[in-house]
Parts: C-alpha cells; structure tokens; sequence
C-alpha cells in the first residue's frame, strides 16, 4: 500500500480489527466492517474486472447493488465458489478469496482486450447480421461466442451450504430502513401493528447513518445523530421484528412477498458450519410500506466508463462511512446538488477536490454556498467532453456548454485528476412497486418515474416516492405513514428539520463532447458494453419499442439488470425519436430486485427432501428383506425381492413361478381405499362406473372401470359391498389422490341431491395379498374359524373376520388369476399380519413378490393396468372389455363420448395379445407394430404396452394396441427394431387358464 | 398376538420444541349435513359438535374438530385400545349411518398424531407452512386443516404451545424427518 | 431485397460508423384494404405472413400486432427446438418445422443461432422409461433421428446431471435427438419481419384488434385502434390472446390461456452444453449463448393473462433443478418472467379454418410452439392461401374436438415443451 | 400466490387451492340427447375470458369444499366468492 487512503476517525470501521483476504491471489488487508470493494480502494486498487465484449478495464462504480463492474468470483472450491458476487456487497471476512471474472489471463492484462480494438466491427447486434456463412460453420463461431461470453464460472460440485425457507403473516412490512422506513415502521409498531422491517444493509440508517452534515440537521443535531437515536428506539420496540441483511427479492400480487436474509456470508469461514447460509423469508403482509430510497444516476458522456470514474454519492459513502478515500485528487461532475455533499465530505477528510464541473448556470442553494465558501472551484454550465487514462483515469477535457445544450463551446480545459465522482441526479428505486403490478406516471421536472396506481395495499415513501429534500422526505413520510395505517402517531410532528433546497434542475441524457458523436464511446450499459451509439443504431434499424431497444442492444440485461442503465436508455430513446417520456414508458422490472440463489428459493427441499416419500405399514419389512423398490408416484413400492444376487429377471421368474406353483404374498396396501356411505351410494357408483352396482348383493366385490368425460379410461379397481348403504373402493395406486377429489367433484356441484359420503381410508388399511393353489391352506391357518369353502366364500366376496381380535376385512378377489385373498387391517398390525402370514406360508414356500412380478402375473390373464396399458386413448371398447359397459344405464361418466365419430370408428386401436414366433424373444415394451417390412415410411399400427417372459407358459408374452386389433386376431405382424425385425402373431389376449379354472383351485 | 407398529417410535427435544407420537389414539371420521345428525352426535359422545369453522369441542376423553360443514374428526384425548375404537365405531355407525344420517368412519390408523411442545413450535411450522399462526396461537381449541412441507395436516390447538397434528400415515415417516431436520435450524 | 448482412456488410459499414444501415422493417401506417391480415405479431404471425408473400405470390398482406413485434410468448419462451413427437401427426408437423429451421439464418439472411446441440429427455420412473422408448421406435420409423440413452449414456453426454441411484428419483434413461436444440427467439421474429417487409407486407405496430366485421359468414375487415381495415381473409396468430379474438365473432375454442413462467440464471461459462427435459421431475435447462442458465418452469392450473405465475411453480422448478444439478445451487436467479399460453385439451396446435368463410385460427400450441415457428407460419399460409389445410397440418383442425380425434400428445407423456 | 377467502375456512394461501376452470358449465341431465357439436361444447369449448371470469376452486388441502370465485383474468383480483349453488353475486 504506497499511499494511505484511509483516514482514522472514523466510526463504522473497526480498524482495530484487520482483516486478510486475497485478491486475484494476492493477499491484502481490510477492516471489520470493510465491503470487498471498500478495502480494495483502500488498496487503491479500482480495475476489478472488464468488460463483457469489449473487454475494457473497469473498476467499481458503486457502493450497494447497482454496482455493474465490480462483479467478481468469490471462493477457490469448486462447490464453494459463487460466480458474479458484487464486491460492493461482500462484507469482509477472514479468508475471503476473490477475482476478477471475463478476463485472461489476468485482469490487467486481458487478451480479449483485442475486442476493444474491432469494436468498430462489433456494434450492437452484429451477430445477427454475421456467422451466416458457411452454413454449417455456425457450430464452431457459436463455439467461441460461447467461450468468450459468461462472466464468472459455475461451481461444479454439489454446494455444501445449507439454506433454508420461512413463512411470515405480518400487519405491517416495512422495506427499507432508511430515514422513512424507520418512522414508518416506529409509528406501527407504536399502534400495535405486528410489523417487519428489513433492511439489505448490515445496519439502519441508510445514508442518514453518515450525514454530518450542516446543511441537514433535525432538531438542531446533524442528522446521523437523529437518526442514530431513532434506530436505537426501533430495537426496543415490542411489536416490531428488524431484520437487516434481508434483501426483499420478489413483490407479488396479494402482498406476497420474498425477502433474502443473508446469514453468515458475512462471517469467517470457521463460523459458518452447520449454519444456515441464507433463508428466503415468504412474507404475506397486510400492508406494505416501500421505503427503498432512490438511486444516483451516472452521467453519459464520452468513456465515461474508465476505472476511477465512481457514482458521487459511492465516494460520499467511501470517506463518510468506510473510511477510504477513493482517490487523492478528485473531480466531480455533476448536474445537481448531491455531488456538492460529497465535495464537502472529501473536503472535511482532507482530500483534494480538484473542482466540481456542473452543468447547469450558476446555481446558490445552501449546499453550493457552503462548497464556495470551502473553495471548492466549480466550472458552471460546463461538461466533460473526455476522459483519459487506460487502466485508470488520469484527467478529464471540459468544455462549456451551449446555451441550448447540444454542443460544447470555448476552449478545453484538461484537468488531472485520479478519481472522478459523477452525479446524474437520481432514480427512485421503483422496482417492487412494479413488480407488484403498480402503474408509474412521470415527473418531467427531475425526470423521474414515480409510484402512481397500485392495487395492493401499499404505498411509497420517502425518496423511492419522488421526495428528495430531507424536510419533505419527513413531512411527507410521517403523514402518508399514518394515513395509510389510518392512526395518528405524533411522535415526528414537531420536528424541526433544516434541509439545503436544491434549486435548479438540468438534465441531459447524452451530453455532447467535441468530438463527433459517431466517434464517440458513451456508455449506457456498462456491464453489457452498450453505448448511446448502439441505442441510436437500434432506433435507426427501426427498432422502435424500447423493449426491442433493450434487446437489440442488450441494454438493461445484465446482472444489474439496467440499474444505472435504463433510465439514460430510455432518455436517449424518447430524444431521438421525438417522444415524451412520459409517453414511451418504462421497461418492465422483474423479479428479483437482485439476484437470488437457487438455493435459497429452494431452502431444505433438497436430498431426502425433494419430494414427499410415502411408505407402506408393511415398508420395514421389505428393506430388511433386501427389496428392490420401484418410485410409483410418491410411493415407495417393493419391486422384487433378489436373493443370492439375482438380478431382476432371475427373481421375477422365481416369484412369478412360486406364486402360481404354490403360493405368493403381495403389499398391495398402496391401493386407494375410500370408503362410501350414503343412501344413494349404489347410485353414485352407477353413475361413476360403466358397469351396473344396484343389485350387486351385500358381501359381493365387482371390478369397475371409471372413464373421464372424454370416453377414455381413467381408474379401475375392486368395489365391495359392505352393507346395504356402504361401500369400499379401491383405486389404482397412481390415481386415488385424483379419483377421489374428481368424486368429491361430481358429488359437490353435479350431484348435490345424492345422500353420498366419501372418505379416503387407504392409510388405515394395510393390505396383504396371497395367492396361489395354496393361499386357501394358508389363509385357514391364520383365521382357523373362517369358512373358506366356495360356497360359504366365493370368488369376488368378502368376509369380515379376526385374527388374534383383530378386526380385519377379507377379500377374495383375484388380480393374479389365482385362488387369492386380500387382508384389509387397520395399518398398525398390517406388518404383524404380514410376518404371520409368511410364517404360516412357510410349508408352502410362500413367495414375497413385488410389483414386476405382479405385472407379469395379471399379464398372463391379460388384466389391464391402467396408465400401462391405457395412455389417455382408449376406450373401455378399445380395451375389448364391452361387457364392462351397462347397456341398461342412462348415463355415466363417460358414456356419451363413447358414440362420437372417432371413438366409434371400428377400426380404432385396440387391446391385443402377442406371441413372438420365436417364443424366447422378449419384445421390448414401447416397441412399435407394422404389418409390412419394406415399405417406406412405414404405417405405424400400434405399440407393445407390457411385455414379459412368462416363466409359466415359459415364452415371451406380450400386450399390445393394434389399430384394428380385434379384427386381427391370428394375423402375423412385425415389430421392427433398429437392427432386427421379430416376427409376431396376434392373439387373444388371455395367455393362461382362459378357462379360470386356476381362480377355484 | 398380533404386534402393534407405528412409523415413528421415538420423542426428539430440541431447544424449546418437543415432538412426540401419540398412538394409538382412537380417530374416527363422522359425516353429515343435517340438524338431526349434529344432535345425535351431541347426544351420543357427550360433546357439543362444533359448527363453527376452525373450532373444536372437547370432555374429558373426546375431542371433536371441525373440518369442514359436513365433515368432523373425532379422537381420543389418551392413548386407547384400538378395540374401543372400534367399539366406538360400530356404536356410532349403527345409530348414524344405518339410520341414514351420515357416515361414520374409522380412521385411527388413516392419521398418525404427533404432539408438539414448547415456544418455538409455530417457528417450527412456519419453516413449511404457509398458515397464518398469528391468531390461531392464542386460541385454545382452534383448529386447522393446511399443509406442512407439502403434505396434508390436521392442527389442533390443544393448550398454549401445546398442539396435535394428525399427518396420514404414510406421509408421517416423512413428515417426521423433515420436522426433526427444520428443527434443528429453529 | 434491402442491404444484405454479413461479415463485408458489417465491415463496410464500420467505416460510415453504421450510420448507414437501413431500416430493418418499415413503421407503414395500415392501407384501407388487404388481401389477408394476419393478427400477432410473433414469430408464427410474422412467419405466416413471410410464406404467403414468399409462396403463394401475395404481397397485399398486413400483420397487425397490439405492441411489439416478438413480444409475446416469442419472446419468452426458452426456445427448445425439437421434433421427436410421438403420433405421426405431431412428427409429421414437427419435424417439417426443423428442416425449415436448419436453413433458416441463410434462407432469412438473418442469423437466428438456430444451435443443434441436442435435446434430452430423461427418464425417472418405469412408466417414463416405456413411454421414451415407445415415442423413440416411432420417431425412428418415423425418419427422426431420436435414439434410446441408458443412465450411463445420458451421463456421458451430460456429465454435470447427477445420475446417481440414490436420489430421490433417479435417472433411468433417456431419448436424444441430436438435430435438435435451441435458437435465438428475437432474431426468428426479427428475421421474418425483415424478410416480409422485404416482400412488401406492412407491419403495424401499436395496433389492437378491437372487432371483426362480418357479413353473414363472411368476413369484412377488422376494426383497430388505428381505424377500420377491410379484408376478406384473417389470420388470427394470437397465441394466449386468441379466445378474446375468437369471441369477437361469438366463437368459442377449446383453449385456456395460462400462465407459464421460465427465468434465467446470471451468465456464467459454458458449463452444459446440450438441453436436458424432465418431464417427470419438472426440469428444463440450457445454457444460452450468452452464458445464461435458461430454464423453463410449468403452467399454473387457472387462466391468468398477467403475464404472472404462482412463485410455488418456480420453487418447484429450481428444486428439480437442484435434483438433477446440485452443482447449481449457488447460481442466482437473474430475472424470471411469464407468458400466457394457450392450451389445448390434447396439447396439440389448432390450425384450422373455421366454419367463418375467410377466418383462420393457428393457436393452441401451449407451452411448445416456439419450435413450430417456421413449419407453423409455412402451413397456416397454406392453409389461407389454399382455403384448404396442407397434409401436415389436416389432422390439426378444430372439428377433432367434435369427432374425438384428438392428437393426445400429453396423453403419450411427451408435454409439449 | 392468492390470498383466497374459502368461504368455509377463511383467507388461505392459494397453495392449499386447486383451480376447477370456467364455473356454471352444467353437466347436461340427457348427454344421449346431444348432437356430438352440443357435446364438444360442454366437453371443451371455454369462454377464456380476459376479464371477469366466474370460475371454481376446491380447498383441497382445506376442507375439500368447491365454490366460486369471480376473479379478473387481466390481473387476478378476485371480486368476489361465493357456495356452489348459490347464485353469483355479481354479474
């Protein structure tokens, strides 16, 4: 450090304690309390980084969030390292590691520097009128545009850090904890209104915290002094919660709001373990105050863009409140009051203010006679036409200007300088009013946007809402504060509040330099390298709108999202093209206000949290048997069983086989299960299903198929008949969520007149399946006093029973084709069911089988599964399963679509069978069916939907839709592959005991 | 015997956050629309049927909670031989439904009961909830239906930072995790 | 033809400081009468109204857009181009639009970065896998280059997705197709505004369609805030805003416009090079040109024409996102937004005339119509020109809703993003 | 994210609503009686409305209940909520 640029007294640094930290790997020191950026320019360092295409050196602007340049790569971990970080906002820590991003191989010396050189070459938009040629070389220019675009670098390994999400309801958000957003959010806490206030900061205050400063004093003390007594009152507020490090991201409709708080990127690395690094606050706020100050603009003038040219305000900031002197010969150019604040600042810390240039006529508010009074030389009516200094500035060109604005006059006059502070005047931060869908109108005396029409509950405050003077911004916050919150807090009415006024006012968006504008490089955008060039060559090519403006030219597109940029854009726009801009509009902010972290959006809902996992009663005992599981929506379901390292084919033929040989058991406890009471449920089901229910007699099961409105298939499952008015229901796995919410539906606004109650029990019933020859052997050794005779216990019946005083429901019904018995019991002793069950099938080898197995079993009875087998286009006729459909019912669900045009046609896709010729090729679900091989393109006829080796007609075996299907049966069809064609027959689709004989044995 | 499971086994204690599983608890689902129907419920259970929306009624043994116009969830204040519940279920199914006044459903195991103590549990539920607490803390015998981290629950509040949360089954392994994990960050 | 772009256009104009480019389209105030008028100034409008010049020898043609031209779902959508549809319909109509798409910059003179990095698709559950492979046989027989990935493969094309067996639902597979990708959506209705306005169609700006004239059965013109324009033949290409034309003559579609919302990620360095999809988990991602992560999130279930979604929607995106990349947890959100689509029952187009002599609709392709662009405007004009729908697009009509025919593309499982 | 006033419950985050589509599309009492054009009418054409919408919500993770809402498509306020069956209170 050659020079000292840090003065001593002052108050927010604790220079007792210093801080190490490396940039672009060399280490230097800060202070607590220091940003990345402040002890960088206590280092003297301005060039952080350059240019996104032109590769020019830039250095920081800004102090907070608008900063555009000083963006650099934080961290050396590849999980750790977090790209674009404005070094405006990092607060200091132990160990920090930053660098500069875009530039190689160093930020001083940049080989991508040449752009800057063909930058004649490369003006806005070029890229769509080039790389055209020759065609297919595009995959090799878009190979280096890629390259050389992007700023920082993307972790590429799983981020470590922990973040988190809240839910918030509070009366009163105050967003901003400034000057304004502190009283607001005092006078509602003090009228017993819950109240939040966040800040982004570290601390309150906002710039108030250091204005000590004569020409602003409440009360007769400096305002930091005020303000400082204010904060200390907040905190001991009952009602009020503060959080600082909180940046609101979001504002969405219906007061929904997303707040950042940021909670150890602040603290040394060792301190951050198994802490949460950031929590998303969703905040839904009955009232919302915005209090989020305003912006300074920069100025547009020629290479405006060189490191050392700082935002005035940012300089203010730099010596008032961190300490460090920005330079030690410093100009300012302005075209209002602010850059006079900064003046007396850099005065009062002793550094050199080489002048201040001002564009406007002389000008005597209080402010601009105090910086006369300290001899700071002002050139009135005057511009700078020219900077110079490569890698930082050196000297500034000013010229007077015309009286009409539009031209320099008289001579030059160059002026050394190592820092230039600028001041456009300044933009209210208007962003989360219209995030939230709130309309601007615009003022033309300052030329700001400003809050007009919102539809929320919510108003502006202080400087976002146009109020600039410290007076009005007191007054005018207190009484829209209590008239919005409609109390009558008095605490602020009787303040007295001396404030300088500014008096005059001048804007120029593109101030002109001796120069010819053409050859002139006035930057906008200063991430983006767009110049007020490049907006006039959009206008020119017709590109009117300014959204086109925006992305013809990239302006207001990069991480700052247009900040500093939008506002000149939009001047230069509506200059040229003769417009009011009032008239042109704005381009629309979107969220978030800065950029947010995936992680922090997403919170804990990573890993095991990523979506809802849903077990089975029965769950335990699959994982200690080693079972395969298979994702069937949220449901964790045991797919097959592998012993003695088997793969999934070697254990599905194992059960496949064991269940049909002798016996195997099932946790089919996923089903739906509702249960339906009412007089009218037998009708409620006539209605619902294709098939009739009135005379299904008490004690009886039937199969039903649900359609959608559309004709096609939905849901199918066992429905039981309890009693005379009651009713169980089972659905698929998949579909109970919906089927029974779609019931709920019909019953709440179709059918109100029907005496119908549904409720789900699909968790209170674990529900074991066995089946096979020996399932009857079995089932009588658990419920010994259960008459299991086909005659007492038909086939598509049930029982109530119990086992060991257990109530429980038995079923027989049958998915499998074999003699099978479903076991409803409450979910408690579902498991010790289960085990009992296993234990009495021992003799019997009884087999656990997961779904595969159960899929491969109801397919050699050709049973559909739907969502399998059906996609959302078949009809329950397409299914080949007529007999499913009453003739006799009026109506159903359903019924209608079945007689449209198309859905009647004959020839429609239907459900058939599939026998490979060669009876050990597996055809390959998915696989798609032809009826000729040498035809090009090829009819498509149908697809295979389930395909299996059965182990007990041992060949392959396949469902299939064909389009004419019915008509097809024995007919030979191909299933051409991407190397082979197979041979198929179309069959019936029932492989095994057509009879049913198997269902009785 | 047949051997009594539940998903969750343990209590966990956290900085002013205890959650433990009740069960088994008698739950049994009760529906119906009409007048008769709200009498005979008051009359059978020795309990008013809370008609108000968000509100319960409780004696000794039972609680009722409102779910919705015509729906209420009836459970047990301690833990219960599932036996009774379903002692209790056929009593209360023979005088509603069969006499075609509603419908009465057995639900104790449909719905797992989680109690959760201690001052900080509304910030446990607000890390995925998206309820507004800020009413429903301080009225004892409130009751909600909303989700907790994507799943559906039923909050009771039985006491001040005393609640009952009844999750389904087969999400409360689950549930149960996610609540141990958000709060160790409280 | 105006000036021509390329490397020696831009280098001669270097020299008068581009000063001297000409206007890309002309800002015409509407003539009294045209031969057709397409209304939307997006991508398909602006397409439709390029081939009717360029094909069929119109050239009284005028595309009335409410407010900029692209600014509609062309411009917000996250410009996934591909062809590997199931039904032969949708391949059919798909895969024209990529032939188009693979000349498009030379044919336009205008470079619309159309990038054939490959589309993936992943499988995660069972049912996924069965569907991806069904839709993978058609594609083949088909002629689409799509091809059938197992979890090691999809790894190796994209080594960043993680493809471990432990996570919640893991990688199963999945389909590529290499000709696929993305493109530069500004530059394609750019392009063709260029390229129409070459051809004398006239663009107008700032014009909102505030009524149909119609005589009996006929149409007369159509009424405009800037005044009445007569004609016998409209276009309507009005994407989320078509059920509000369509009421203009008592017409209802079979549409709901919603709200679908994608954001970007800040620009980083090249880091995945290709477009991953899935569908299962909710997840699209690509990097665009300019370092972006682009990432579309879904639709919400309820009509909204705010241009907002629900944050629960975004959320859920970035948390399969975080699934599938954990490595990107630390990106930033840069800035995300919404657009209004307009979906069909069976998440298929409508391109179609109507039983209104001289009114056409082409809308309804939901959350997928970018990727149509060129083939879409190519068979809407030929669908006008002709009176008459072309081959491709016949099965596209809007009696389908009547008969059952639907092409049921979300049916198959493959969303049409 | 709506704040939405169940009728039943109260104000709730929209999260715990699922949107139902246009309202007051009755289900026609004799489907058989229907041309297919009468069909596909009730089946699939929608109003879409930019503007005032009547439109059904269900509190499903709530107490389940449908209603109505009139709601403004231009820019989601919601005007009013009302029980199914009861007649809108706005035109």
């Amino acid at each position: 450090m050659s020079e000292n640029l840090r003065i001593t007294n002052n108050k927010f640094i604790d220079q007792t304690t210093r801080i190490s930290f490396k940039f672009d790997g060399k280490t230097l020191y800060g202070f607590k309390g220091d940003t990345l950026a402040s002890a960088l320019l206590a280092n003297n360092i301005h060039l952080v980084g350059r240019s996104f295409k032109y590769h020019r050196p830039r250095g920081i602007m800004a102090c907070g969030t608008e900063e555009p340049n000083a963006i650099v790569q934080v961290g050396k971990d590849s999980s750790m390292t977090e790209p674009n970080t404005r070094a405006t906002e990092i607060e200091l820590y132990e160990g920090l590691e930053a660098s500069s991003q875009n530039c190689w191989p160093s930020v001083n010396f940049d080989i991508g520097a040449v752009n800057n050189f063909f930058s004649p070459l490369i003006p806005a938009a070029f890229y769509y009128k080039t790389f055209m040629w020759p065609a297919n070389f595009w995959k090799l220019y878009e190979y280096f545009i890629r390259k050389s675009a992007g700023l920082g670098k993307s972790p590429t390994e799983p981020d470590k850090d922990i973040y988190d999400n809240r839910y918030l309801h509070c009366d009163v958000l105050v967003v901003g904890g400034g000057v304004s957003g502190i009283m607001a959010a005092k006078i509602a806490a003090k009228n017993n209104l819950n109240t939040l206030l966040i800040d982004d900061k570290n601390t309150l205050g906002g710039t108030t915290l250091f204005q000590q400063n004569e020409c602003f004093k409440i009360n007769n003390s400096y305002s930091n002094e005020w303000i400082k007594n204010e904060i200390k009152t907040l905190y001991s507020l009952k009602n009020l919660t503060i959080k600082t490090r909180t940046s609101l991201a979001a504002y969405h409709n219906y007061n929904y709001l997303l707040a950042r708080e940021n909670l150890t990127d602040h603290l040394d690395l060792k301190e951050r373990k198994n802490k949460i690094r950031q929590r998303l606050w969703k905040i839904r706020a009955k009232k919302v105050i915005i209090a989020t100050g305003a912006m300074e603009r920069p100025l547009v003038f020629n290479n405006n863009d060189r490191p050392g040219i700082i935002l005035s305000s940012s300089i203010k900031k730099y010596i008032d409140y961190y300490g460090v002197k920005c330079g030690q010969k410093i100009s300012l150019f302005t075209n209002n009051d602010s850059a006079y604040e900064t003046a007396i600042s850099l005065n009062n810390s002793g550094v050199v203010v080489n002048s201040v240039v001002d564009i406007r006529d002389k000008t005597n508010s209080l402010i601009v006679e105090q910086a006369e009074k300290l001899g700071i030389k002002i050139h009135w009516k005057s511009t700078v036409v020219n900077t110079n200094g490569y890698k930082k500035i050196n000297s500034i060109e000013i010229m007077k200007l015309s009286d009409d604005g539009t031209s320099v006059v008289e001579k030059k006059i160059k002026e050394e300088c190592d820092c230039l502070g600028i001041s456009g005047g300044w933009t209210p931060r208007v962003h989360l009013f219209t995030q939230s869908g709130g309309k601007l109108k615009y003022r033309e005396e300052d030329n700001v946007f400003l809050p007009e029409k919102s539809e929320l509950d919510q108003i502006s405050i202080g400087s976002c809402n146009g109020d600039f003077e410290l007076n009005e911004v007191i007054k005018n916050s207190v009484y829209s504060t209590n008239k919005f919150l409609n109390v009558n807090n008095k605490d602020y009415e009787n303040l007295e509040v001396t404030s300088s006024k500014e008096i005059d006012k001048k804007n120029i968006w593109l101030l002109p330099s001796d120069k010819p504008f053409k050859k002139t490089k006035s930057f906008l955008d200063f991430q983006n390298d767009s110049t007020a060039n490049d907006v006039k060559l959009a206008l020119r090519e017709g590109f009117k709108s300014i959204e086109h403006v925006k992305r013809y030219t990239t302006t207001g597109m990069a991480t700052d999202q247009g900040k500093l940029s939008n506002m000149h854009a939009l001047g230069i726009v509506a200059e040229t093209a003769g417009v009011k801009m009032g008239e042109l509009g704005t381009t629309t902010f979107r969220p978030p206000y800065t950029p947010l972290t995936f992680g922090a959006i997403v919170g804990r809902n990573v890993g095991e949290f990523f979506d809802i996992t849903r077990n089975t009663p029965i769950h335990e005992w699959h994982v200690e048997k080693k079972a395969e599981f298979e994702n069937v929506g949220q449901w964790k379901r045991a797919w097959y069983y592998p012993i003695n390292n088997e793969n999934m084919h070697e254990a599905v033929q194992r059960e496949s086989k064991a269940a049909r040989d002798s016996a195997g058991i099932l946790d089919a406890s996923t089903l739906g299960k509702i249960d339906i009471q009412g007089t009218d449920a037998s009708e409620f089901l006539n209605r619902v299903y294709t098939n009739a229910w009135s005379k299904l007699e008490i004690g009886k099961c039937r199969y039903g198929l649900m359609l959608n409105e559309d004709g096609m298939v939905y849901d199918d499952g066992v429905t039981t008949r309890l009693s005379e008015n009651h009713y169980l229901m089972t659905t698929t796995t998949g579909g109970a969520a919906n089927v029974l919410s779609k019931l709920e539906d019909y019953l709440q606004t179709e059918w109100p007149e029907l005496d119908v109650y549904l409720t789900s029990v699909t968790d209170h019933y674990g529900t074991v399946s066995i089946c096979g020859p020996n399932s009857k052997k079995i089932l009588s050794k658990i419920i010994p006093d259960l008459d299991l005779s086909d005659k007492e216990f038909p086939h598509m019946s049930f029982k109530n029973a119990f086992i060991n005083d257990i109530k429980c429901r038995v079923m027989r019904i049958s998915f499998t084709g074999e003699h099978s018995y479903e076991i409803n019991i409450q979910s408690s002793y579902a498991k010790s069911v289960w085990e009992k069950c296993f234990a009495a099938g021992k003799e019997f080898n009884i087999t656990p089988y997961g779904t595969e197995t159960m899929h491969l079993l109801r397919a050699e009875k050709g049973f559909i599964i739907a969502g399998q087998d059906t996609d959302g286009t078949m009809t329950p006729i397409d299914l080949q399963m007529d007999w499913i459909i009453s003739k006799k019912k009026y109506d159903f669900i359903g019924k209608r679509s079945l007689y449209r045009s198309d859905t009647v046609r004959e020839d429609r896709k239907q459900l058939v069978g599939l026998l490979t010729d060669d009876p050990n090729e597996i055809l390959e679900e998915g696989a798609q069916i032809v009826s000729e091989t040498n035809k090009q393109p090829i009819e498509m006829l149908g697809h295979v939907t389930s395909s299996y080796f059965s182990p007990n007609l041992n060949k392959s075996i396949a469902l299939a839709v064909v389009k004419n299907g019915k008509k097809l049966k024995g007919q030979k069809m191909f299933v051409p592959m991407k190397n082979k064609t197979i041979n198929v027959t179309i069959t019936d689709t029932v492989f095994l005991d057509k009879e049913n004989k198997r269902l009785n044995a | 015997m047949l051997n009594f499971n539940t998903p969750i086994i343990d209590t966990k204690e956290y900085s002013e956050i205890k959650i433990s599983k009740a069960e088994p608890i008698l739950k049994i689902n009760l529906r119906g629309k009409n007048r008769d129907f709200i009498t005979k419920i008051g009359k059978e259970l020795s309990i008013i049927t809370p008609v108000d929306p968000n509100t319960s009624s409780s004696n000794e043994k039972l609680n009722l909670l409102w779910l919705s116009p015509d729906e209420w969830l009836l459970y047990s204040n301690d833990i219960v031989d599932l036996k009774d519940a379903n002692f209790l279920e056929d009593k209360l199914f023979n005088e509603i439904s069969k006499v075609k006044l509603g419908s009465v459903t057995n639900v104790s195991d449909h719905w797992i009961m989680i109690n959760l103590k201690g001052a900080k549990i509304f910030e446990l539920l607000s890390a995925g909830c998206p309820f507004n607490f800020n009413n429903f803390k301080n009225s004892k015998g409130a009751v909600t239906q909303t989700l907790l981290n994507h799943i559906d629950v039923i909050i009771h509040n039985k006491n001040i930072n005393d609640l009952n949360l009844f999750v389904r089954r087969s999400f409360s392994a689950h549930l149960w995790s996610w609540m141990n994990d958000s709060a160790k960050f409280i | 033809m105006k000036n021509k772009y390329s490397i020696f256009s831009l280098i001669k104009n270097a020299f008068s400081y581009h000063e001297n480019w000409q206007r890309a389209w002309r800002d015409p105030e509407p003539k009294k009468e045209y031969d057709v008028i397409i209304i939307g100034g997006g991508g398909h409008g602006l397409a439709t109204a390029y081939y009717l010049a360029k094909k069929h020898n119109m050239s009284n043609i005028a595309v009335v857009e409410k407010g900029w031209i692209g600014g509609g779902n062309t411009g917000r959508n996250t410009t996934i181009i591909r062809s590997n549809y199931l039904w032969d319909a949708s391949a059919g109509l798909y895969d024209h639009a990529l032939k188009i798409w693979e000349s498009l910059s030379q044919e336009l003179n205008y470079n619309v970065m159309f990038s054939q990095r490959g589309v993936m698709n992943l499988a995660h559950n069972l049912q996924d896998v069965r569907d991806l492979k069904r839709r993978t046989h058609a594609n083949r027989l088909n002629g689409i280059d799509a091809v059938y990935l197992n979890t090691e493969e999809v790894k190796k094309f994209c080594p960043i997705i993680n493809t471990s067996p432990n996570i919640r639902y893991p990688v199963l597979g999945g389909t590529l197709q290499k000709r696929a990708g993305t493109a530069r959506h500004d530059a394609v209705a750019w392009g063709y505004a260029r390229g129409a306005d070459a051809m004398g169609v006239d663009i107008i700006q700032n014009c909102e369609v505030k009524g149909i004239k119609k005589n009996g059965d006929s149409i007369e013109g159509i009424e405009t805030t800037k005044g009445f324009i007569k004609t016998k033949k409209i276009g309507v290409v009005a994407a989320g805003h078509s059920s509000v034309i369509a009421s203009m003559v008592d017409l209802k579609l079979p549409l709901e416009s919603k709200p679908l919302q994608a954001l970007v990620s800040e620009p980083v360095k090249p880091i995945i090079d290709t477009v991953i999809m899935s569908n299962a988990v909710h997840a699209y991602i690509s990097q665009s040109d300019k370092g972006e992560l682009v990432i579309g999130a879904g639709t919400d279930a309820y009509v909204s024409y705010t241009q907002r979604g629900s944050h629960d929607v975004v959320e859920g995106t970035l948390k399969a996102i975080l699934e599938l990349y954990p490595i990107f947890s630390r990106m930033k959100m840069l800035r995300q937004w919404g657009g209004i689509v307009d979906i069909c029952p069976d998440a298929s187009p409508i391109i179609s005339k109507t039983h209104i002599k001289g009114l056409y609709f082409n809308c309804g392709w939901g959350t997928g119509g970018f990727k149509a662009t060129p083939g879409s405007g190519d068979l809407f004009a030929h669908t006008i020109a002709n009176d008459e729908p072309h081959k491709l697009n016949a099965d596209f009509n809007i009696n389908r809703f009547v008969s059952g025919d639907l092409v049921d593309e979300h049916g198959a499982a493959a969303v049409a993003h | 994210m709506f704040l939405i006033n169940c009728p039943y419950c109260g104000e709730r985050d929209q999260s715990e609503f699922t949107a139902g589509g246009e309202a007051h599309i009755v289900r026609p009492k004799q489907p058989t009686e229907l041309s297919d054009d009468q069909w596909a009418e009730f089946l699939f054409m929608r109003k879409n409305i930019k503007g005032v919408q009547f439109e059904r919500w269900n509190h499903a993770h709530g107490c389940r209940k449908w209603f109505n809402i009139v709601r403004d498509t231009s820019n989601d306020k919601i005007h009013a909520i009302y029980k199914m069956g009861d007649k809108p209170p706005i035109k």
